[in-house]
């Protein structure tokens, strides 16, 4: 199994208020380049930034988190995310418009551990959770790795960077559940072929929470490991709530109900205790830690 | 302009250099606030309710949001007082904050077994006592509903802990008379009112057409609630004004995002101010709170922060007879 | 697509052609709505709380706007019912609306003659009880607290009432225990529950450095208050199922604002909706929650209404054991 | 006394939605000029509009009540107000830019009732309170009235319209709390001597309570009648909520707390119980119809 690093993971995050530099339409997303030179200084693949919602007068309190697509440091130091407009807060996000202001926490949680030494490595996103892996790409190649890229989405319009896949990648397969492009099918039909193409050591998948699950599965079987970015509702963002918790076992192999924000999102795909996530719910497995639960 | 005001305050014997806290349970014990700003600043950290044994809280997800609030069932989850006296307390201590502890307990035992614990320690300015919370002895009805229930967790802490450290009882704004509540809290010995907790509320998934939390009901907070505890502070202060009660030290704390929405919980009666949901919306929320209060009162021409406790009981000018001199135009 | 879904719905006998309707106060008696759209379109339209005198109501300011919400006092300001029955009923008759007629007292007497006056007059679909109003024999308490004068009140009124006449009983939320209160009137006789009323709310005016309305304290509604409407209704519908009660109707009512917000109410339990503060946004609201409702149903291939209402109640599936085959990907 | 007409008084009020044509800074104000045909055609001087805060997750929730400045029918259909940044729900608007949509119901309320032979008229207004009094001079003159105008604020920059009001009327006098221009003073302290120049039978007033009811006493004092536009709180704007009453006499000397909103909001001052009203607060006099208030 491949060393990852561990070091200088978590980065000090900070509150600023960005101007808008770009917003465009990208499939059935929107690409917004945000001004946030703080923000843009230490971000790593994997990491998130969270964003708020209106102003003070806002009906909608909490903000809302992305992954970060790219982060290009240096003075003007931007940060790019990936919108799909799937509710009041996205779309007020995907209406904005060069020189708007948004105000911007991040960089969050745990980014991708990378490895050590030169690792074949597959990254598997479903939907706008490719958003991420092509910044991973370029770092992993930079360190001698070779990428293997599985984009799957439930259809074309909902796939996200294709065509910068091809260019930063050694390979890149897309599938789809409606076959409009690529195999139809999901990654997980694609992904043992790659993987055994590629001899993967490492995977990395970024996507809706079955998918992950059975990324991690397919992952084992081929005796890669599997590290996942899960995407829990989160109201903070930075430890303090509680919301965002999932069920995760530890090196002693003890299940804790463990805060994704700070603790994540990134996990390894065979610490996450799948057989409590279903249909949305997280159940606190009868062995976790201080379960079962009672009180409020 | 803030620097010409004295915002300190006198909570039950304690004095703090602000009235500025965070809410119990959105600020966890301090530690990720400060990588924004220096939770030493604070009036004090509240700490998230700790119970005896470490928890794992409710199912998710535990969160929904609603229109200016959200819900939250988090279910206590923490590490149980032995970690938090081994970890949390200590780390606190360690950078100078005020930790004001707040504790939850199933039953009367429970809530008396944590204060013993807290008693001894070094760096416990007060104790909060979550009265919120079901009492599995009496079909998991909150202690905070029923006057007895309330009295008889708060004497037992109070005869505990000891003198020196405050007993502040957390009340629940879901019950029919908050005042007799109150009025049983301090009867038993209650230093301080914290008020108020969440109201309990639930919200429906549109697609899934089941309830949004998977614990179905939940805990109602931010400035949707703001209105609701102005009010429960506003009876039980003049409650105490009117002699109905004891008069204690009031801490308020629901849907404050502002330092104008501090004052108003301080001009209904309030003599410290919670933030708690704004949290999440911006994590310097606090001392950005303590920062726009004293901006507001010097605005205002008032120079201590404790002449604008209660200020808005001083009754109304009356209305006097017809006179025909207008006042000056302020156009 | 709207007119695919079957939105008839029955209240205790009385079927109305769909479940919307105006919240009592929000709408006078229809009158200047009639502008906007025609009130008969309505599922109902309920009327002001009238009481037996002609009333002059509160001071001003009766007003207040709060984070998704408002506060207002006005003091049930209305002509009396000999003024009502004269002008308001004739006018609902008139343009074929379905009236749902509010009644308040002062005492238990006097809700009895309201109901009396009413019971007799063409054109009166339900009557709506409003007993979150001052109970003046008892320290002006409002009945809607307590058990028992919430059932002397409808019980009094169900009395006198042609049985053809449903009454709804109109609980208020701020109470420790509302499934208690919404027994009391159902074994009272009520035929069914309109929940909520408005929270007990107050606002500062940071200004003045007084409460903002002229009372002090005002009902808060709106957005705000939706997660507290849900859960009474959650709360209240469960109770019945479980047996708990007398399975009764309930009209759901709290911060409704669009067909999606109704849905929620209906989904927790409700058999019709109600739309009050958000009419003040857009005088239109009544009309388009209903359109609105329509569509929603009609976009979850609910055919008939009256299938959604309780329908969150439905246990979420329950958690099976870990398996390999993931469900489709819908990215 | 002058005979007024009170035919076609009220308008029927539509809902829409208007795009923002103009935005500009006049003074310490901001004029909208807002594309509402519906509302424009109907409008007459002394109507108001109330505007919607935002969209439908705003926090504001109730609408914000303006003044018609101008109306101009016609298929362009223009409506302008002046907004005085007063609050969130004014600074919302004031950081309106053209092309952005505003939701307008109008027009609401009763207008200026205007004399049905050529009469002599002083107007007066305090602040953004003379907004409405251009249009109404304007309409007063076509009948062959003559207007002369007092313009009173607390300060040379919270005036608005001395330029317009030098167009449209015969004089024009201004006065500022400060002097910073005009004579320095209330518009009570003018007023006299313009009613006497003028001979004044009618007074308009629309401003601020308490000149409102200075303007009533000066007026009753000479033998005019005044008409005075009041601003209650409004939550509906459409007389179904009940909050904007005042208490008014009406023809039998009888006392009722009357909706402002759909009986005023121009009410005979001489008919307004000024000793009811008073640092905001609005009392219920004991010999109101229905007084005293018990309940909620
Ligand atoms: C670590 C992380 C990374 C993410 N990266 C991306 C990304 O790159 N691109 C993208 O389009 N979306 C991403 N999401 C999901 C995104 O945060 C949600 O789509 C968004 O919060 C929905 O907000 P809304 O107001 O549109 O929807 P609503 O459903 O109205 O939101 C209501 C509340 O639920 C929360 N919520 C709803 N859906 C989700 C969700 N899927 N995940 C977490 N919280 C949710 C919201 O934050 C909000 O608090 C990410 C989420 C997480 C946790
Ligand atoms: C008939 C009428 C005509 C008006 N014409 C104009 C005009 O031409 N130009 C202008 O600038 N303003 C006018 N106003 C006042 C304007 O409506 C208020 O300034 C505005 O509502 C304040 O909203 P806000 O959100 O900025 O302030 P906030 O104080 O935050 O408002 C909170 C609530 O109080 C109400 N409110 C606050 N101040 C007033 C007030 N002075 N009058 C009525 N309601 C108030 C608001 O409508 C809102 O519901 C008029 C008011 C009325 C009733
Ligand atoms: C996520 C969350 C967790 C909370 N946990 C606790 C808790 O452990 N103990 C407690 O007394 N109150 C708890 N509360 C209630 C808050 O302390 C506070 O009383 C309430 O949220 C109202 O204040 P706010 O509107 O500022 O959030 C919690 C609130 C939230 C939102
Ligand atoms: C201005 C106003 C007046 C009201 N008057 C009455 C009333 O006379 N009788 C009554 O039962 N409820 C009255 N209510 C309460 C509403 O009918 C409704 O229960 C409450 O506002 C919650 O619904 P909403 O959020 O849709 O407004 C009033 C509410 C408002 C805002
Ligand atoms: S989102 Fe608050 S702890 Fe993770
Ligand atoms: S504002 Fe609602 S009645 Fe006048």
């Amino acid at each position: 199994m491949a060393a990852t690093s561990g070091e200088a993971r978590r980065a000090q995050p900070v509150t600023t208020t960005a101007q808008v530099a770009q917003s465009r339409d990208v499939g059935a997303y929107r690409q917004l380049t945000l001004l946030a030179p703080g923000v843009a200084q230490t971000a790593r693949p994997g990491h998130f930034v969270a964003l708020a919602i209106g102003d003070e007068r806002s009906s909608m309190l909490l903000r809302r988190a992305f992954s970060i697509h790219r982060a290009a440091p240096g003075e003007a130091g931007t940060v790019d995310v990936v919108v799909a407009d799937a509710g009041p807060g996205t779309h007020w996000l995907s209406e904005l418009r060069p020189g708007d202001e948004v105000a911007v926490l991040g960089p969050l949680g745990n980014p991708f551990p990378v490895p050590t030494a030169p690792t074949s490595c597959t990254l598997v996103g479903g939907g706008y959770g490719s958003a991420p892996l092509f910044w991973l790409a370029e770092v992993l190649r930079d360190r001698g790795c070779r990428v293997d890229l599985v984009l799957g989405a439930a259809t074309e319009q909902r796939l996200f960077g294709v065509e910068t896949g091809q260019q930063v990648a050694d390979s890149t397969t897309v599938t789809t559940d409606d076959g409009t492009t690529g195999a139809q099918g999901r990654v997980t039909d694609a992904l043992p072929q790659v993987l055994q193409r590629g001899r993967a050591d490492l995977v990395y998948a970024c996507g809706p929470m079955a998918m992950l699950r059975a990324v991690t599965e397919v992952a084992a079987s081929h005796g890669a490991v599997a590290h996942v970015a899960v995407e829990e509702s989160m109201a903070c963002g930075v430890g303090v709530c509680m919301t965002c918790v999932l069920a995760v076992r530890d090196d002693d192999g003890c299940t804790r109900m463990v805060r994704s924000c700070v603790e994540g999102p990134v996990f390894r795909g065979d610490r996450v205790r799948w057989d409590a996530w279903q249909d949305g719910l997280g159940q606190v497995p009868a062995d976790a830690l201080g379960a079962p639960s009672g009180g409020h | 302009m803030g620097q010409e005001v004295d915002l300190s305050t006198q909570l039950a014997g304690l004095r703090l250099p602000n009235p500025v806290m965070t809410a119990s349970g959105c600020a966890a014990a301090g530690r990720e606030l400060q990588q924004f700003f220096d939770v030493a600043e604070l009036g004090a950290v509240v700490t998230k309710s700790v119970m005896r044994a470490v928890r794992s809280g409710r199912p998710t997800p535990r969160m929904a949001e609603t229109a200016s609030g959200m819900l939250n069932s988090i279910g206590l989850q923490g590490p149980g007082i032995d970690a938090f006296i081994a970890h949390d307390l200590p780390w606190l201590r360690s950078v100078g904050a005020r930790a004001v502890v707040s504790i939850a307990g199933g039953d009367v035992a429970e809530f008396r077994e944590l204060a013993q614990r807290l008693g001894d320690q070094p760096g416990v300015c007060a104790v909060e006592v979550n009265i919120s919370c079901p009492n599995v002895a009496n079909r998991g009805l909150v202690f905070a509903c029923e006057p007895a229930s309330s009295a008889a967790v708060i004497s037992a802490v109070r005869a505990v802990l000891p003198q020196r450290i405050p007993v502040l009882a957390k009340l629940s704004p879901d019950v029919t008379d908050i005042v007799q509540i109150a009025s049983a809290c301090v009867d038993a010995g209650a230093d301080g009112l914290t008020m108020v907790n969440t109201l309990l509320g639930m919200s429906i998934d549109l697609d899934r057409l089941r309830p949004k939390l998977a614990s179905r009901t939940g805990g109602l907070s931010g400035p949707a609630i703001r209105p609701v505890a102005v009010r429960c502070i506003w009876q039980v202060y003049a409650a105490m004004q009117a002699g109905l009660l004891t008069q204690v030290p009031i801490v308020g704390v629901g849907g404050v995002r502002s330092g104008g929405d501090a004052l108003e919980l301080v001009l209904a009666g309030a003599s410290a101010v919670q933030v708690g949901t704004a949290i999440f919306n911006d994590p310097c929320a606090p001392i950005r709170v303590r920062d726009e209060l004293a901006h507001e009162l010097a605005q205002r021409g008032i120079a201590r922060f404790t002449d604008a406790v209660g200020r808005a009981h001083a009754t109304p000018a009356p209305l006097t007879p017809a006179h025909t001199t207008p006042a000056p135009l302020d156009l």
